[in-house]
């Protein structure tokens, strides 16, 4: 299977992502520019972490005006498996390929640490190799990781089950609801704000986030084998 | 040419976390009378005049990119400047 | 001012305008002798940056000449971005470090951003791949809103700024005294990592080759910064706002993946960012290293603002800036690399070969300088040094504290800002981006692996200015030997430091004379230890209303860790393990933390060290940890053995330590005797550790949690290690909170 | 009670990379009748009355904390309310 590691200019957890799934994971990947035109060559997108344009404005902001989004909407409509990482995230936020908006950490400060999360949904294509209240730790690094929804939008996300990942414990940003993680409402554009990339090796401090990685692949050699 | 003024502000509902911080601040210097503060952005805009309506142009720009309206509100005033 | 209003050549020398740009009166004479000519008011600003002590260090250059700067490893010493070092395996590692204290202290955010941004740009000058930023910052007493204002704005604006551009930012040190309250001390250190053949310098060789612009707009910004860096803070710094400037890390990026992208071009001839004295010093070092000239046309560069003068466009230090030789005819492929990035590489000028800085706007020449007059003929100045009164007193004091209840001591220790945990700051920075960092901040010394290999890399920034305030050239031995001990307790062979002079007003004798023997000090060190001197920065005249800060020689150093399985951190791994002290304690208290604390004071005699006893000890120790038989290891530094072994439970998850010590207890638990280490090594390595290293047993680690130590039958210190750690974890938050 | 806006620019020489990155993108959205974005603050406080000159004493809060007078220029307007 194939991976497309999309870089926007400011990304910066481009080359974590690269390595994560070409070293850790063993699979075939390759950086995208953020002026691509298609995407259909991959079978798997992902949004990495990091700065785009500076994150000025909002974090994500411009970025959503890259060529590579309506390449990116189209693979979403396709099915495809789309994860955005803390700045990818944001990304998806602003282009409305998930919903709701980042505000800043309530500490005001950019905060690096391990954090624990809870595997709240195990049923999608992103975290079927986990168990359903699974605690992993994989750590955070942003500045604006408090999610935010209207009342509306929450009570369908939590009747869709689409809250994947909430912090454990404690809230390190003041997130709604201790989110961490949200797919959309098909289940196959994951936005987190936890980077898993940095969790792949025991070397690096722990390897809980590989299994995220390993659920794609299963995923679509599942697919792959019913449609062949 | 026009010279446009844009205010974004978080919702009213949407709490504001630097809002927040910077009342406690206040506060800790002695202003007491300092019951709410809110933190938005304020933009100046120059544009030169084009065959679109001016209006529609900056409302435009508001709701694609300077306001992210799920949780901001903007206005924005619009004033005409004469260049010599 | 717009070109009318500049004064005329005869306005400047009969009005003595150059004083307010900080040129002498003999200084003035010189340049006229040098030109044949009065200057213009263009010429007289470069020739004041150029000879200001920040770019010229016309004082300080005979003493930087005691520093040892050959060894095996160098690839390159002092004189370029950054000096670098051979690791094996066809890579190199570069590394400088940089202050920026003056801007830091008018406007905190952006003077501490700004800071790490030209390091970064030193760095990747020289075609190497930033992989890691360090800091080292000293602030007034945590106490005055003042303080606090600046300590979080400056934290704020390096990880703001280092966060954005995507370099972990993995180590550093604070430091809190009275000494900094008026003039806190930022400086910034960068790694980079580099293959031999990729190696660039700043040259403008090849006459007829270009010279092209790069990056960020000039604007009139910073005019002035390298004036006002060899300056004294006074009331009135307030008013040369303009000399702080705003940076912008995204620029910086993408600045960044352009310049090591064209690296591998063979028509890239030099490369240079810059800094200090933008567009002046750049094109005038630039030539005056390839013994060529340099002509520029200043309609060409690009600017920010409209109607910019030659003198501010050539003194401006915006920021995100490089200049690039280029050889004649293959601009093209410059621009085209750039333009991917959605940068401009612009042509502005070429290389002569007639050795003189000669500048073109609106069709007229408007300076016209000799290359080697600005860059290595400045002038140099041998200041007379004097031992000032304090030192001679000190030697005459002793100090030995009186302390009845150990238990309350260590506590109290653990919550001085300086000891405490520096989690508060370091949790700001992205200390995991690129994820090679294997040893995150908290342990002795960073430690980054090199992908591709087995090696790995450990960094630190260390300077103990206390001791070099009470005798600076045991104090410069110290600082060299401490980030040795810190490199060696993670594993790693020391390969070479890079160092930050940051010192007060040379021209007191009593400062050059702190500034001589630290140096004097460290250079010893680094002889004997065998990190020669690669690169490094000068920050003088760091007093605010005529106080001096401490003399502060900060440190950095780079190691290189043979084996990622040498890696070692300074936590206890295991119960019952032994615990080891290498080295034994003295009765040394001066400059101590506990001095600090008991008496809000510093004075006496500094701790003693004797490089010969610490290299030996280090290399035991390290081939200790090679041989694999040294479970943690850490330094025994600020707080003595006492605070040394609360560091070494604080993260090791339930374990406790049960110890044992003799002789005298006050200085076996505080003494900051130097030279010592606190090593755990498991039960069945025991006797290949004690074939190996000269240490004592002093305990073991347990499973209980608590912190025991006795002497004979007397219980001194029982603390449960999570008092400990809300104590040293909770310590600089809490000052942050309080109101007052 | 007084309403007071709060309005924090950055001083005219100095570089606004926010501004910047804002023109960029909004080039490339095809908005080129834009010719210069500032990207600033808008503060809004709430006060309560007390004995202190209202004017003064959101002046020494701007200088004070709202604005970083090394790089921004503030201007402020303050409105009284009638709170029924
Ligand atoms: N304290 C020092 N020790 C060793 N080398 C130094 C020291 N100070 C400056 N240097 C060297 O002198 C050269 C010029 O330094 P500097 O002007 O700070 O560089 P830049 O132009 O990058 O700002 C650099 O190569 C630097 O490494
Ligand atoms: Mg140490």
């Amino acid at each position: 299977m194939k991976f497309a590691v999309v870089v926007f200019p400011g990304s910066n957890c481009d080359v974590d992502m690269y390595h994560a799934i070409a070293d850790e994971l063993g699979e075939d990947v390759e950086y995208v520019w953020h002026d691509a035109e298609s995407l259909d060559e991959f079978d798997a997108i992902l949004l990495p972490g990091g700065f785009s344009y500076g994150d000025y404005l909002r974090s994500g902001a411009i970025a959503r005006f890259s060529n590579v989004m309506k390449a990116i909407k189209k693979a979403a409509d396709e099915g495809k498996p789309i994860l955005g990482v803390c700045n990818g995230f944001q990304i998806l936020l602003e282009a409305g390929l998930l919903p709701g908006a980042m505000r800043r950490n309530d500490t005001l400060t950019f905060i690096c640490r391990p954090v624990k999360l809870r595997v709240e949904n195990n049923a999608t294509m992103f975290t079927s190799q986990y168990e359903r209240g699974e605690i992993i730790t994989i750590p955070i690094a942003h500045g604006e990781g408090n999610y935010y929804c209207d009342e509306n939008t929450l009570h369908q996300l939590i009747a869709n089950n689409q809250i994947v990942f909430r912090y454990e414990g404690e809230n390190p940003n003041g997130s709604l609801q201790n989110i961490a993680g949200i797919v959309n409402e098909k289940g196959n554009v994951l936005g987190m704000m936890p980077h898993p990339e940095r969790a792949v090796h025991e070397l690096l401090g722990g390897a809980d986030g590989l299994k995220l990685f390993q659920s794609i692949v299963t995923y679509w050699r599942d697919a792959h084998v019913v449609t062949t | 040419m026009y010279k446009v003024k844009v205010y974004v502000t978080l919702r009213e509902n949407v709490l504001d976390p630097q809002g927040n911080a910077v009342k406690g601040a206040l506060h800790s210097l002695s202003y007491h009378e300092v019951q709410d503060v809110r933190i938005g952005k304020f933009m100046e805009l120059t544009l030169a005049k084009s065959d679109r309506d001016i209006d529609e142009l900056v409302k435009d720009m508001c709701e694609k990119l300077l306001a992210n309206t799920v949780i901001e509100d903007y206005r924005y005033d619009i004033e005409e400047v004469v260049v010599q | 001012m717009s070109l009318l209003l500049e004064p005329s050549p005869a306005m400047i020398k009969e009005q003595k305008l150059y004083r307010e740009m900080g040129l002498t009166d003999e200084e003035f004479a010189m340049v006229e002798r040098i030109l044949g000519r009065l200057p213009n008011y263009t010429e007289t600003g470069i020739f004041s940056v150029m000879w200001s002590e920040h770019c010229s260090y016309k004082n300080s250059k005979p003493i930087l000449k005691k520093f040892p700067t050959e060894g095996k490893h160098v690839l390159q010493g002092p004189g370029e971005g950054a000096g670098i070092v051979d690791i094996g395996d066809g890579l190199a590692v570069a590394f400088k470090i940089e202050s920026h204290n003056h801007p830091s202290a008018i406007e905190p955010y952006q003077g501490a951003a700004t800071g790490v941004g030209g390091i970064i740009r030193d760095v990747f000058s020289m075609g190497a791949r930033p992989i890691a930023l360090l800091n080292s910052l000293r602030f007034g007493e945590l106490t005055s809103p003042r303080v606090k204002y600046l300590f979080e704005r400056v934290v704020a604006g390096i990880a703001g700024y280092g966060n954005c551009v995507g370099i972990p930012t993995v180590g550093g040190e604070v430091q809190f005294d009275a000494a900094y309250e008026g003039n806190p001390l930022v400086n910034a250190m960068c790694v980079g990592l580099i293959r031999h053949e990729d190696i660039q310098k700043g040259i403008a060789a090849g006459v007829g080759n270009t010279v092209m612009y790069v990056g960020a707009k000039t604007g009139r910004d910073g005019i002035h910064g390298a004036t006002f860096a060899s300056e004294e803070l006074t009331e009135q710094s307030e008013q040369k706002r303009p000399a702080v400037q705003v940076g912008d890390p995204f620029m910086e990026k993408l600045l960044l993946e352009a310049c090591l992208e064209v690296i591998h071009s063979d028509a890239l001839v030099g490369m240079q960012d810059m800094g200090a004295a933008g567009l002046t010093s750049s094109s005038a070092e630039m030539a005056s290293k390839a013994g060529s000239g340099i002509e520029l046309n200043l309609d060409l560069v690009p600017q920010r603002e409209t109607g910019m003068t030659p003198y501010e466009m050539m003194l401006s230090e915006s920021q995100e800036r490089m200049l690039l030789v280029v050889k004649k005819g293959r601009e093209q492929e410059m621009i085209d690399v750039f333009a991917k990035y959605g940068l401009e590489a612009k042509a502005i000028g070429r290389v002569t070969g007639d050795h003189m800085l000669r500048l073109y706007h609106r069709g007229e020449v408007v300076a016209e300088i000799p290359v080697d007059a600005l860059a290595k003929d400045a002038p140099v100045y041998y200041k007379p040094s004097k031992e000032p009164a304090y030192y001679r007193e000190f030697q005459t004091m002793e100090y030995v504290p009186a302390i009845h209840n150990y238990e309350e001591t260590l506590l109290g220790l653990l919550a001085q800002p300086t000891i405490a945990s520096k989690q508060w700051v370091y949790e700001q920075y992205d200390y995991m981006v690129r994820t090679n960092t294997v040893v995150a901040p908290g342990s002795d010394a960073a430690v980054l692996r090199i992908r591709g290999t087995n090696k790995a890399l450990a960094m630190t920034t260390d300077c103990n200015s206390r001791y070099v305030y009470l005798n600076p050239e045991v104090g410069g031995k110290i600082a060299i030997a401490e980030a040795a001990r810190n490199i060696v307790c993670s594993g790693a062979q020391p390969l070479a430091v890079t160092d930050c002079l940051n010192f007060g007003n040379p021209e007191k004798p009593e400062i050059f004379w702190q500034l001589e023997k630290a140096v004097e000090g460290m250079s010893e060190a680094c002889r004997v230890l065998e990190t020669p001197v690669i690169s490094g920065n000068v920050s003088l005249y760091n007093e605010t209303n005529g106080e001096a800060i401490y003399p502060t020689p900060i440190v950095g150093m780079v190691g290189v860790v043979e084996h990622i399985s040498h890696i070692t951190t300074q936590t206890f791994k295991q119960p019952s393990d032994l615990i080891y002290v290498i080295g034994e304690a003295k009765q040394e208290f001066g400059g101590s933390e506990l001095q600090k604390w008991l008496t809000g004071r510093i004075f006496g005699k500094a701790p003693t060290i004797d490089l010969h006893v610490e290299a030996t000890r280090q290399r035991q120790l390290l081939t200790a940890i090679r041989e694999g038989v040294v479970a943690s290891a850490h330094d025994v530094s600020e707080g003595g053995l006492a605070v040394a072994l609360a560091e070494c439970l604080i993260d090791a998850q339930g374990l406790g330590a049960r110890v044992t010590i003799s002789g005298d207890v006050v200085s076996e638990l505080f003494s900051e005797t130097q030279s010592r280490f606190v090593v755990s090594v498991k039960k069945e390595h025991q006797q290949s550790f004690e074939r190996l290293v000269q240490a004592v047993c002093i305990g073991e680690v347990t499973n209980d949690g608590t912190l025991h130590v006795t002497s004979g039958d007397t219980c001194l210190v029982h603390i449960p290690v999570e008092t400990m750690r809300n104590v040293w974890k909770g310590a600089i938050p809490c000052l942050l909170k309080s109101k007052d």
